[in-house]
């Protein structure tokens, strides 16, 4: 084992791109609980961002109608979640946990249906990598950062953007609001349901950017259910962040560092010992679970988080 | 001293009580008639699936019950199916009614069977009636164990479950892995399926249909076990003070706290209880199905869990019904497919359709109550 | 449903009696006119019809002889490794003539259901009949197809040792390297078959392997690729489905070659993906759904390799020279003729 | 005053809730700058009335005209825009949100950023002009209640409203800060201000309104002159009977010690010192009442004792033996029952039947449980019975508690913590939020503990309870006990200096 395995330049590299789709999940699920609504269908809108974005790519060949459409269909699961929750008032874990499977099965069954025998097409436009010329010459600096997709800046700025909104605007204010107190709210004026719904829709577009990272940004294809449990791993995050922007994107690079180094450790030997390639797998979950264990502790939800509201007025 | 999860209230009052994840308190108490029609529903929606995929949804049921229930083959293997997802049902519902969200149905079945499977041929030749009881109380101790991890972290560091039980299911896929492909539990077979060694004899569970009666037949004794599960889980929840205590912890930790139940405790509890539940899913499925661990052999019991506790609203008997539902769905879906022609993903479609509807049906169910009078506890004052 | 059925028939024979001339397949001339239709049934592994690996290709076979041979065949996707069992059955239940398993992961379940079924013939893509002791058990109904992946390996590695070695195009770090999904043997015989190819023909070529820990998620396919490829690897060779996808991705990305694996992947990435290593599972089930309906059924090991092709290599991409293209076609000759032998065990960890 | 028209005339208001009729036609007519009480008991369709001119209810019947014109108000939107502010008796704050943020919530004026900073600039101008002092910069959820109600009118006055409806607001604060807000409240009239006061307190009826409406099962029950009625004929209206007299308390009858705390140190949830060595005895028949300001370590006191708070030093002996870093299933089986402050958080199981309510904490012995089976024949029978016993209304044990209203939520409690005799009962608040009947019962209830010799230890904010209840008082003050005095020495204003820290010639 040596340094550059544990912290060289091209595993920070590597923990910034597993990081990203993470983080757009737990981005997502920072922005709709913080309204008060528990979305677990991340994942599904993850993946229909993934499989829609890959289709229009294909069919269009405009990458900005691609990441459109991506958008749009993770925002359209979204929608289904919203209207369960806040307008049905359904049971939001239920309806989270049907989004997810739908969505695998219509990707699924569409993909077969649409490039069952062939694979998606090759010629994919994709969205490309930033290429910061100028860092070429730093060096750590210049491999880490200077070859990222455009997507992970598109992340970067995202957190660091929501994480002002959140904290800085009146929208914000109010979006926090109503997570924690929407009766509150609702009787200085603020309309808790659209806030809500904006939110679920929000939270559905960001982690379906972050399946289009997968897919348009990094493979260039589609393949079932690659998204792998990302967007999970990101509710975790998300938790782990302690429901902020920032603290989400912290949360995601620790997984993703984890990530990075059950690629750079194989064939790394501790003490004359191989480290079994399978066992290294395990290191972004245990590297979580003690990162969660060890320096955070418990967090605390918006304390609306989960509970349906019943506006007063239709009583 | 014990953290809760309750939020934090400002003045004397908080607000009504409503339903979260922690407190699916309704029942099937009020009649099946509900997820009836939900499933009735979705099934309309999946049918309008299947035309627009260009293929006959009479056909396509028809494929679907026939092979789900068609012969008494198939009644049994639907059953087979069934079985674990009974168990891992039971493992995320115990947890439900203590407010706790137990994803971790899966590893907890995995850390089940790869103990048992390691009892099973560590000790292969002993007799059944030694060894059987071993591998059973492995299952589920092993289950215990990974599920306790869980209740552990959140009850000495206030880890949320929903993230450790995420992690763990991952960790030990790689963990598997490992031990099914390279490391200490992996059989020396021909071609290398990654498995392990084969469990003796006697911790198999035998097959209780004899050829006569149905020909071939897999359904085992597990289902046995399962049933005793159901009956375990009801008698502890509603008729144990142990049970009593889960359940006022999952719907008022800080009441249980005052009256002497230790919620922190009961979590590690639960979550030890929960992993048992699973992790009997994961050794029955190794004695009374494959005669030893194959690596991945569960890909989404764990997960089908989740849906099953839901739809069977956390209690007993819904969790058979919807285990069944979910069996026939399985077994029936691969017929559908062979003989209908049509994508197995549809099954998948239609199963979350189901979810979905039995998920909207509080609208159902809040519409009845409000007009049967159940005003909001705040409205007077 | 009888839509289908008829369907099919119809189309089976107009097909049955033109010349085939796709993917070196025999001709279907053998077929009896006036035979009985065969029923077929094929069941895929956990990995379902969508894997673009041996499951989609075994359904290729099946679809090829459904349009040139005198059969009807349908397909059962497996959701999990216990529906092996009753899929199988409930196709030798449904009185099939030959019930195809595909994947090693059925091997076990195959032998229960074949000694249930004596008089249904069985086929078993990448495995035989084990009983539950894991005990090879050769039945007289079932036939094992086998496919010496490390010859495929091998081939593809004589080009990638070649080109490596002359440092042709943007192959210039004189070093190869190869990713399987997980350390499993029919991954590990596709490398070790590689590995054994380079090190003969090309000693000083630097090897290296990884594995993604994975057969699906393409990101960590592509995070090895990166790996490799900032190691100076120039030739990556995948042997890890969709997870290996990533990999090819990541070689495009980096303007290095891939070689594909199982299929044909030329189309996957034109000008990266510089050959692919074969493993003609479509022919394997083809010709065996042929030789019961020519009643030439062997039960017992059928072995798909360099004498009867089996194996092979796929498109070979203009960027690869014309002495590379000549050694792989000598290799396979020499594999097939038993001059050589490649390795089954993989020695660059 | 005829000369403009009333600034709130509603009509013939009906408000129905599934069968419930919570407004059966109730009028409430409401001049410019007065100040109007609307008192009634718990029930009485107060709430309901103020939350259908809030807008947050729609009216089945009934017209609202505000200064003559007929208006629907189908949100607090509208109300708001109607000039309508409500001071929410469940304040409607968001805790971890700063007292600026809250206050201008819903209406920031300040393009999309917020700018804390001028936020906190302009609440601090309203502060100044209405005379009321509280730090906009800190988080709501760490001033005590008295501070958080003036969150509430600030939100209120920044939004510019005419008319300001109170909904209970004494019932969280300690006689100065009652004194303070009725300063505020005529400040407010002074500065043109209308107010609406909803009580059930006689006493501030009389202390600080204009006129007053008497609502009695959704109807009006009397329209007054508060200079031109008096309490006992309120107090009729509103009960539809006459009040029993306190009860007379007995002298105490018998002694030993039942509780004794020693240099008895805490630290908050927050990690503040909560507790700074609190020192008291309770004896045996004796009510020891701790008054003070809600936030003064009462509830720390009361949770140490229990076992739901750890001291950091000090001992807790019951008995003779230090029950300090018990758990309360410990202490509990020592023959300390525990009445919590938060009836519906702490107290009950909202979702479980009054039966299983009533076995909370027993679940796990004789006669409810033998060898680890529940004996549901037992736990219904007791169910009923306590139900009977403690007049549960309805007389179901089956219920679900969560269904029940908040008195009979509490007979509950009382219920299950005074059946097995208990040797000192902690009591929190015991009737906080309750109407003037379910208060009676409950005194009831302990002064019968008291007779049969129990010790009571009752913390309570309500100056009226202690001073009913207590054979001596204890006043609580930032952490420690400041006096503790007979009963007959505590005079309401002797009490209420010392609950303000005045420890120093305080008049006997």
């Amino acid at each position: 084992m040596t340094w550059e395995m544990l912290v060289g330049a091209s595993v920070l590299a590597a923990t910034l791109r597993l990081a990203t789709p993470i983080a757009l999940a737990a981005l997502g699920g920072t922005m709709s609980e913080r309204s008060g609504v528990v979305n677990i269908a991340l994942e599904g809108s993850m993946l229909v961002g993934c499989f829609f974005g890959v289709v229009v790519a294909d069919r269009s060949h405009n990458i900005w109608l691609a990441l459109a459409a991506a958008l749009l269909a993770g925002l359209l699961l979204a929608a289904l979640h919203a209207y369960a929750s806040i307008t049905l008032r359904a049971d939001q874990i239920v309806s989270g946990m049907a989004l997810n499977i739908l969505a695998l099965g219509l990707t699924t069954y569409l993909d077969y249906e649409m490039y069952g025998t062939t694979g998606t097409p090759s010629d994919l436009v994709a969205v490309p990598d930033l290429h910061l010329t100028f860092l070429n010459g730093i060096p750590y600096v210049g491999t880490a950062i200077g070859d990222q997709n455009w997507i992970v800046w598109v992340g970067l700025l995202l957190v660091a953007a929501l994480q002002v909104f959140l904290f800085r605007t009146v929208l914000g204010l109010r979006w926090r609001a109503v997570g924690e107190h929407p009766r509150a709210a609702e009787t200085v004026g603020v309309n808790v349901r659209r806030m809500r719904y904006a939110a679920v829709l929000a939270s559905g577009a960001l982690a379906a950017l972050g399946g289009a990272y997968l897919s348009l940004g990094v493979a260039h294809s589609f393949t079932d259910g690659m998204t792998g449990g990302r967007g999970f791993i990101g509710l975790a995050a998300m938790i782990f962040g302690r429901w902020t922007p920032v603290g989400a994107l912290g949360a995601s690079l620790i997984f993703g560092y984890g990530n990075a180094l059950s690629t750079s450790l194989q064939g790394a030997t501790v003490g004359g010992v191989r480290l079994p390639v399978q066992l290294l797998g395990t290191l972004p979950y245990i590297l979580t679970i003690l990162a969660v264990a060890g320096f955070v502790g418990r967090s605390r939800a918006p304390a609306a988080d989960g509970l349906p509201y019943e506006t007063e007025g239709h009583a | 001293m014990t953290q809760l999860q309750q939020p934090a209230t400002t003045g004397p009052g908080t607000e009504s009580p409503a339903p979260s994840v922690g407190q699916l308190t309704f029942q099937w108490a009020a009649g099946p008639a509900i997820p009836v029609l939900s499933v009735a529903i979705a099934l309309v929606i999946g049918a309008v699936f299947v035309l627009l995929s260009g293929n006959d949804p009479v056909a396509a049921y028809s494929a679907l019950v026939q092979g789900a229930f068609g012969t008494p083959y198939d009644i049994t293997e639907t059953l087979v199916s069934a079985i674990p997802l009974v168990l891992t049902g039971l493992a995320v519902a115990v947890a439900f009614r203590t407010g706790l969200f137990n994803i971790g149905a899966q590893g907890q079945l995995l850390v089940g069977a790869l103990a048992a499977g390691w009892a099973g041929a560590q000790f292969a030749t002993l007799p059944g009636f030694l060894l059987m009881p071993i591998v059973i109380l492995l299952g589920i101790t092993g289950g215990a164990f990974y599920g306790g991890i869980v209740g552990l972290l959140k009850a000495l560091r206030g880890v949320n479950e929903v993230i450790t039980t995420i992690m763990l299911n991952y960790t030990i896929v790689f963990v598997m892995h490992w031990l099914l492909q390279a490391g200490p539990m992996t059989a020396q077979n021909a071609f290398g399926t990654p498995a392990s060694t084969p469990i003796g004899a006697g911790a198999r569970l035998p097959v209780i249909i004899p050829n006569e009666l149905v020909l071939f037949s897999r359904l085992h004794a597990g289902i046995f076990l399962a049933a005793l599960a159901v009956v375990v889980f009801w008698f502890l929840l509603w008729r144990t003070p142990l049970g009593y205590q889960l359940r006022a912890v999952g719907l008022g930790a800080r009441a249980a706290a005052q009256a002497g139940i230790d919620p922190a405790l009961h979590m590690v509890l639960v979550m030890a209880i929960a992993g048992g539940f699973a992790g009997l899913g994961g050794m029955i499925e190794v004695s009374g199905v494959f005669g030893r661990v194959y690596d991945g052999f569960s890909s989404s019991y764990g997960f089908d869990a989740i849906a099953v506790a839901l739809l069977g609203k956390n209690s007993p008997l819904g969790i058979v019904f919807a285990a069944l539902l979910f069996g026939a769905f399985v077994h029936g879906g691969a017929y559908m497919q062979s003989h209908a022609g049509i994508s197995s993903n549809l099954v998948a479609i239609i199963q979350a359709f189901v979810l979905f509807v039995i998920a909207a049906e509080t609208l159902v169910r809040s519409l009845t109550r409000r007009r049967h009078g159940r005003k909001p506890v705040e409205a007077i004052a | 449903m009888k839509r289908i059925l008829a369907f099919s028939l119809l189309a089976a024979t107009i097909v049955a009696s033109c010349a085939s001339t796709s993917t070196g397949t025999p001709q279907a001339s053998g077929s009896s006119p006036t035979g009985q239709h065969l029923k077929i049934g094929l069941v895929t592994d956990i990995g379902g019809l969508n894997d673009k690996s041996f499951n989609s290709l075994a359904d290729q076979g099946r679809q090829q002889a459904q349009a040139q041979l005198l059969v009807v065949t349908s397909v059962t996707e497996s959701k999990q490794q216990a529906d092996y069992v009753p899929n199988l059955t409930k196709y030798a239940q449904d009185k099939n003539d030959l019930v195809i398993g595909v994947g090693f992961l059925m091997q076990n379940a195959i032998w229960k259901v074949a000694t249930q079924f004596p008089n249904v013939k069985f086929a078993i893509i990448d495995g035989a009949p084990t009983d539950d002791a894991g005990a090879v058990k050769n039945l007289p109904n079932v036939a094992n197809l086998f496919f010496k992946e490390q010859e495929a390996g091998y081939i593809v590695g004589v080009i990638a040792a070649t080109m490596a070695k002359n440092k042709v195009g943007a192959a210039i770090h004189n070093t190869v390297c190869s990713m399987g999904g997980l350390p499993i043997p029919p991954v590990d015989r596709y490398i070790a078959g590689y590995q054994d190819a380079v090190k003969t023909v090309s000693p000083t070529t630097k090897i290296l392997n990884g594995y993604s820990q994975d057969f699906v998620d393409q990101q960590k396919g592509i995070e090895i690729g990166k790996s490799h490829i900032a190691q100076g690897c120039d030739i990556l060779f995948q042997v890890a489905g969709g997870s290996g996808l990533g990999y090819i991705q990541a070689a495009k990305a980096a303007g290095v070659y891939a070689i594909g694996v199982d299929a044909d992947q030329a189309a996957v990435a034109p000008g990266t993906v510089i050959t692919s290593a074969l493993k003609k599972v479509d022919v394997a089930v083809f010709q065996t759904i042929r030789s019961v309906r020519l009643g030439t059924f062997k039960a017992g090991d059928n072995s798909f390799n360099a004498t009867n092709d089996g194996i092979g290599f796929g498109t070979v991409d203009a960027i690869v020279p014309a002495d590379a293209k000549a050694a792989a076609t000598q290799a396979l000759a020499d594999i097939a003729s038993g001059k050589i032998t490649p390795k089954d065990t993989v020695q660059v960890k | 005053m005829s000369a403009s028209p009333p600034i709130v005339e509603m009509r013939g208001v009906v408000k129905r809730f599934g069968d419930l009729v919570a407004l059966d036609g109730a009028d409430l007519v409401v001049q410019e700058r007065e100040i109007h009480a609307l008192i009634g008991e718990n029930g009485a369709g107060k709430s309901t009335l103020m939350n259908v001119l809030y807008g947050l209810y729609r009216p089945d019947a009934g017209t609202i005209r505000l200064r003559g014109q007929e208006v629907r108000l189908r949100s607090p939107r509208d109300a708001i825009a109607s000039g309508i502010g409500m001071i929410h008796q469940h304040f409607m704050l968001i805790p971890p949100l700063t007292v600026a943020e809250n206050v201008v919530l819903g209406d920031e004026r300040s393009g999309p950023m917020l700018g804390e900073r001028r936020l906190a600039a302009r609440v601090r101008e309203l502060e100044d002009r209405f005379h009321i002092s509280v730090d906009p910069e800190t988080k709501v959820e760490d001033l005590p209640l008295g501070l958080q109600q003036r969150v509430e009118i600030l939100k209120v006055l920044y939004r510019g409203s005419e008319l300001l409806i109170f909904d209970e607001p004494t019932a969280v604060l300690t006689p100065q800060e009652v004194d303070e807000l009725f300063v505020i409240v005529r400040q407010l009239r002074d500065e043109g201000k209308t107010v609406i006061f909803i009580t059930h307190k006689l006493r501030e009826v009389f202390a600080v309104t204009d006129r007053i409406t008497v609502l009695r099962d959704g109807r009006n029950a009397g329209n007054l002159l508060t200079k031109a009625t008096n309490a006992s004929e309120i107090a009729r209206l509103m009960v539809g009977r006459d009040l029993k007299p306190p009860a007379a308390r007995t002298p105490v009858q018998s002694s030993g010690t039942a509780l004794e705390i020693r240099g008895l140190q805490a630290k908050s949830d927050r990690g503040a010192e909560a507790l700074k060595g609190i020192d008291l005895t309770v004896n045996a028949g004796e009510i020891l009442g701790i008054a003070g300001v809600s936030g003064n370590g009462q509830s720390e006191l009361a949770e140490c004792i229990l076992g739901l708070h750890e001291p950091t030093a000090g001992t807790i002996l019951i008995g003779g033996a230090d029950i300090a870093h018990d758990d309360p299933k410990r202490t509990r089986e020592r023959g300390v029952a525990y009445v919590p402050e938060d009836r519906r958080a702490e107290g009950l199981v909202l979702a479980f039947t009054v039966a299983d309510n009533f076995i909370l904490g027993k679940q796990d012995h004789a006669p409810f449980s033998h060898r680890g089976v529940l004996d549901s024949d037992v736990i219904s029978a007791n169910g009923d019975r306590l139900a009977k016993e403690f007049d549960v209304r309805p007389p179901n044990a089956r219920a679900i508690v969560g269904n029940l209203s908040g008195g009979n939520q509490q007979k509950v409690v009382l219920g299950r913590e005074l059946s097995e005799q208990p040797k000192l009962i902690v009591v929190n608040q015991p009737t906080r939020g309750l109407d003037i009947g379910s208060t009676e019962y409950v005194w009831e209830r302990l002064l019968e503990q008291r007779a049969r010799g129990c010790a009571v230890l009752l913390v309570s904010s309500e100056l009226d309870e202690i001073r009913a209840l207590s054979d001596r008082i204890a006043v609580m003050f930032e952490g420690r006990l400041v006096a503790t005095l007979p009963a007959a020495e505590a005079t309401e204003e002797r009490l209420g200096l010392l609950m303000a820290g005045h420890t120093e010639g305080a008049p006997a």
